[in-house]
């Protein structure tokens, strides 16, 4: 099984605050890794730290196998991120706005409609101004978004917030269908069940390090 | 790169559809700058006329960095603007993109500008191509100077008031020129109007070229 | 550069303290020169000795301009590649924009003194003058850039492309004089042409343009290690709050 | 026991959707009231009518003794609203912020210290802009500054959401604190969990009704 | 009440003491605009001269109309238009501590334009009260009817482009009394610079009349 993710003692720094104090994670292909940690552990972080947003100040990180010390912009074409903000424009249709993100990673614009269908956005707010919605439709969007692009690594920040119990098992059937088909998944989250439900491994960070991990899968 | 291109600018030109910003605050309220600077110049006509082509790019400018604030903010919302620099698309599509779609949109600000001038302040067009050339050199040079510079300021936390301050040197130069091409056109002054025409497309290859270069740069944080 | 010979809390070396004392000479020859030596105008009388100061000034200013220019692409190409590679680039950038912005007031400050002798204003909308206080201003936005909250490299990167457009002003306050009729003096000393003003005030003017190298290298010098030293007390600090995550047990949020 | 909430037949209408379509509801004092229901189904519609920031369009409302057809800007001193978003100040420092809400209800700047302690936000943080801070620190920012108010009627959207374990019980203390001196709350969630551990009442939406309720405790 | 709006002017002007907006960018902005205003009046400097008043309230107003604009983003950033809707603080005191934070930072503001234009314009001030006194009731006014429309755009999406059309029309009048109070205690024009600034008084006054009676509704919604 190839390794997605490599970090080793990574530190890394914003606002000159070490909000990763020397990290070391291994994740392989296909694996669903739940993250936990307490408020301010670094899942934020790290999730950023993989998407190539905050630069790494010393060790050693490779990404979908590029070395983030020296290009931390090609991996970003195959790495999906939804943050705790959903990265939506707010003007725009709900249907616009993912056909725009299919388009922008040169899916086909069919694919879109496939992706709300299958966030369980019902076709009436398909054509509803993305401002209007509510905080659990928005977060559909959100996913399908993501989904839509088919990343290779999947990074989650608090996916579950906000979605109701039908989202939630949508999600979690998303997420799984994903990580068999050869996709890899990192998601942070607070509720303890869902280590069971979907996740292959747990991963706990405490004050920008691991702290404990279950092991892969 | 410009399929991605065009995609950026359709979809900013599609966020402008939606809220008619553009047809419904910015051109009137640049309609507005005009009639009150008449009143400011206490309605002297022969003042207004040879003041025309200056004001009428004061306007331009100062709607077109309403736009550009907006093209922005836009981006940065709801914490877009990670989704803007984690997007697939190449920098340098974004750059052109953005630029192509500020361009549009100052466009649809100037066809209301222009017949605003010529009514309130009097004036006649002497020389349509002259002015058209520099209203397009004009224009292009201030959308790829204003995406440049709003990339800059993006995402920071005083973006609204350091825009500006950015800006309003780098777009000195093209408020002169503009303002001297279109006297001429408009027949007020006999300057070199061609000349000054020409520097704006000057203007507007350079910033071209840098910000192809360079926007991914503006884009990477830490 | 990055070590420092002597105690880490000092901006001085030997090699500096030689160049400050013959910067210090340097200016006080430079004052002999323009104030005893050289003749007084025929036409400007006095008052022509403003150019000893004026004109080098903006000299350096460009010069320092152009080290800003090339640092910050020197500083664009190395970041590319590893993440905290080239900051010494965006250090000298800093620096010398600086200095240039200091020697550009300089320039404006001695202009407008001397408008007010020749001219009887202070200010004149000549097309020099105002393209240079652009170029002020231009720059002045550049460190109100570089002082903004931000990480090292993010304000590096942004800094450095603005300095790369900043620099097209660069030229046009040099042939402003050329392009639009000016109550300012046409450019005497230019490339490709013979320069205007000869004897004693020609070799004044140089061995001021000298001088003035001299002190705003030192400037330069110091302004970086200066720089350097900020970021390492930033370091410093950036360490200990490592070792304090390291063994953060304690699990308030 | 008195009546804090007493809808009847409300119908409220926002960007011409009806976001409650005909709601019965009554909460009395000192009841804790986890609100469920699907996602778009009107439970932060539902909280904004209480706070009287949608207008009622048919039915009657009464908040906390106000008719609120007649006046709904009255109750809001006594109301404290959590939403979806934080209202934060990102600007100022988390002391700086949580002391202005004090001031601002009329309560005492050493209160926001003790707020703060309350929701378990290290003194360290105290003087950081609140811009720095991680999802669940500024969760918990935003709690302090409601509990600073000392409100008679507490309205939270998602109030877990991004809050780690020990933020949750911090959180489920002090909701509890808050009903037993008087106070009534009323949080959405859309954990399970939550109805046993806190609740004393759960209520179901959807679309806009009342679908099902525990009934009072 | 007062102590309610001392409460909010002193949170605001706390908020742009950690941003240091208005010295760091807005200022040099509208020095900046008296320098382009210059060139584009192709630098007659007995144009600028009798222009001075004019110019001046210009740069106040366009570098006052973005405090104002950040006076609301920040208020509405993060969902926190909600937060100042359901303030137990009462809605006179919201208008009267936004309307004073927002005059102070005008007056910074000023401190720094006063200077600016003498020297620029090469004028001299003739009439210090004059000056003084126009000068802070044109403030007064201009910022009680920012902040009265600034909470009418605030929380709408296209509040940005909205708000400057919204308050160009109204402020017209103050930017013209401004104007000749200005060129009066300059000694520009002889005018009835006195009649001018009680103008502006009397605006600001309405104004405040208004927007102590009217400013809880406009926060309303729906
Ligand atoms: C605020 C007022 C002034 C400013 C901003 C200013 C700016 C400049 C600049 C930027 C240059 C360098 C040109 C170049 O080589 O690129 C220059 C050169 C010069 N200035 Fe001024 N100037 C001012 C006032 C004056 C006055 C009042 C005089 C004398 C009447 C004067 C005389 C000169 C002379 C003789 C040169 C040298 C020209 C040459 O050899 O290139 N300047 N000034
Ligand atoms: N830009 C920044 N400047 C300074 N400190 C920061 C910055 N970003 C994050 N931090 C700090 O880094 C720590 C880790 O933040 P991070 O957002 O990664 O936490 P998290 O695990 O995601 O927490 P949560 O569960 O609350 O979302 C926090 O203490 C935060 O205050
Ligand atoms: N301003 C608006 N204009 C039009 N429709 C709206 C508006 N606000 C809300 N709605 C619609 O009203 C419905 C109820 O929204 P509300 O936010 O109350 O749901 P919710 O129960 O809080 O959902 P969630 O669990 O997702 O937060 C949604 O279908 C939403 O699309
Ligand atoms: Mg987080
Ligand atoms: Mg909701």
């Amino acid at each position: 099984m190839s390794t997605v993710v490599k970090f080793h003692k990574v530190v890394a720094v914003a606002g000159g605050f070490p909000v990763l104090a020397g990290l070391d994670i291994e994740i392989a292909k296909g694996e669903i890794v739940h993250l936990r940690g307490s408020n301010g552990a670094g899942k934020t972080s790290f999730m950023r730290v993989c998407a190539g947003l905050i630069p790494i100040s010393d060790g050693d990180a490779n990404v979908l196998g590029f070395d983030m010390r020296d290009d931390r912009r090609s991996p970003r074409r195959h790495i999906g991120l939804l943050g705790h903000d959903n990265h939506l424009y707010k003007d725009l249709w709900v249907q616009e706005h993912v056909e725009f993100r299919a388009a922008a990673t040169g899916a086909e614009a069919g694919d879109a409609g496939a992706a709300l269908r299958r966030v369980g956005l019902s076709d009436r707010l398909w054509s509803v101004p993305i401002e209007r919605l509510s905080a659990g439709q928005r977060r559909r969007v959100a996913i399908a978004s993501m989904l839509v692009g088919r990343p290779q690594l999947w990074l989650l920040d608090e996916p579950h917030a906000a979605l109701d119990d039908e989202g939630r098992g949508l999600l979690d059937e998303i997420l799984v269908e994903a990580a068999s088909s050869g996709a890899t998944v990192v998601f942070a989250s607070h509720e303890r069940d869902l280590s069971k439900s979907v996740a292959t491994r747990v991963v706990t960070l405490r004050g920008g390090r691991l702290m404990e991990d279950s092991g892969a899968a | 790169m410009l399929r991605e291109a065009l995609l950026i600018a359709r979809k900013d030109l599609r966020v402008e559809w939606r809220s008619k910003v553009t047809l419904g605050h910015v051109a009137p309220l640049a309609l507005l700058i005009l009639v009150v600077f008449a009143f400011a110049f206490d309605a002297n006509a022969r003042l207004l006329e040879l003041g025309a082509g200056g004001l009428y790019w004061v306007a331009v400018l100062f709607g077109g960095t309403l736009l550009i604030q907006r093209a922005f903010d836009v981006e940065t919302e709801d914490g877009n603007f990670d989704a803007f620099r984690m997007s697939a698309i190449g920098a340098p599509s974004l750059f052109l993109g953005k630029s192509l779609g500020v361009f549009f949109q100052v466009v649809l600000l100037e066809l209301v500008l222009v017949p605003g001038v010529v009514l309130l302040y009097n004036v006649r067009i002497e020389n349509w191509v002259l002015l058209l050339a520099a209203a397009v050199g004009g224009t292009l040079a201030f959308s790829v100077c204003g995406v440049l510079w709003g990339a800059m300021a993006a995402g920071l936390r005083v973006r609204a008031t350091l825009l500006p301050l950015l800006l309003v040197p780098v777009l000195a130069p093209v408020l002169l020129a503009g303002s001297r091409a279109f006297d001429t056109a408009l027949g007020v002054r006999a300057e070199a109007g061609w000349t000054w025409t020409s520097l704006m497309f000057v203007i507007a290859a350079v910033h071209t070229a840098i910000g192809l270069g360079t926007f991914g740069f503006l884009l990477e944080e830490g | 550069m990055a070590q420092m010979p002597g105690t880490k809390h000092m901006t001085a070396t030997p090699a500096t303290r030689v160049l400050g004392a013959v910067a210090l000479v340097a200016v006080l020859l430079m004052v002999l020169l323009g104030l005893v030596v050289s003749p007084a105008d025929v036409v400007q009388g006095q008052a022509v000795r403003m150019l000893y100061l004026h004109v080098p000034s903006i000299w350096i200013a460009y010069g320092a301009f152009v080290l800003t220019s090339l640092s910050s692409a020197l500083f664009l190409i190395r970041s590319r590649r590893r993440h905290d590679g080239g900051r010494h680039y965006d250090r000298l950038a800093g620096s010398a924009a600086e200095v240039g912005v200091v020697f550009t007031g300089i320039t404006l400050a001695t202009g407008m003194l001397w408008g007010r002798v020749t001219w009887g204003t202070y200010w004149q909308w000549d097309a020099r003058l105002t393209t240079t206080v652009l170029l002020f201003v231009t720059y002045l936005g550049y460190l109100a850039l570089r002082r903004l909250p931000a990480a090292p490299m993010t304000r590096g990167r942004r800094t450095a492309v603005m300095a790369l457009v900043s620099f097209v002003n660069v030229p046009i306050v040099h042939y402003s004089v050329d392009w639009w009729r000016t109550l300012h003096q046409k450019a005497s000393l230019s490339v490709g042409r013979r320069p205007e003003i000869t004897g004693e005030m020609y070799w004044t003017l140089l061995y001021s343009t000298l001088a003035v190298t001299i002190v705003a290298s030192w400037l330069i010098v110091h302004r970086y290690r200066v720089i350097r030293l900020e970021e390492l007390r930033d370091e410093e600090a950036l360490e200990a709050l490592i070792a304090s995550r390291l063994k953060e047990d304690d699990v308030q949020a």
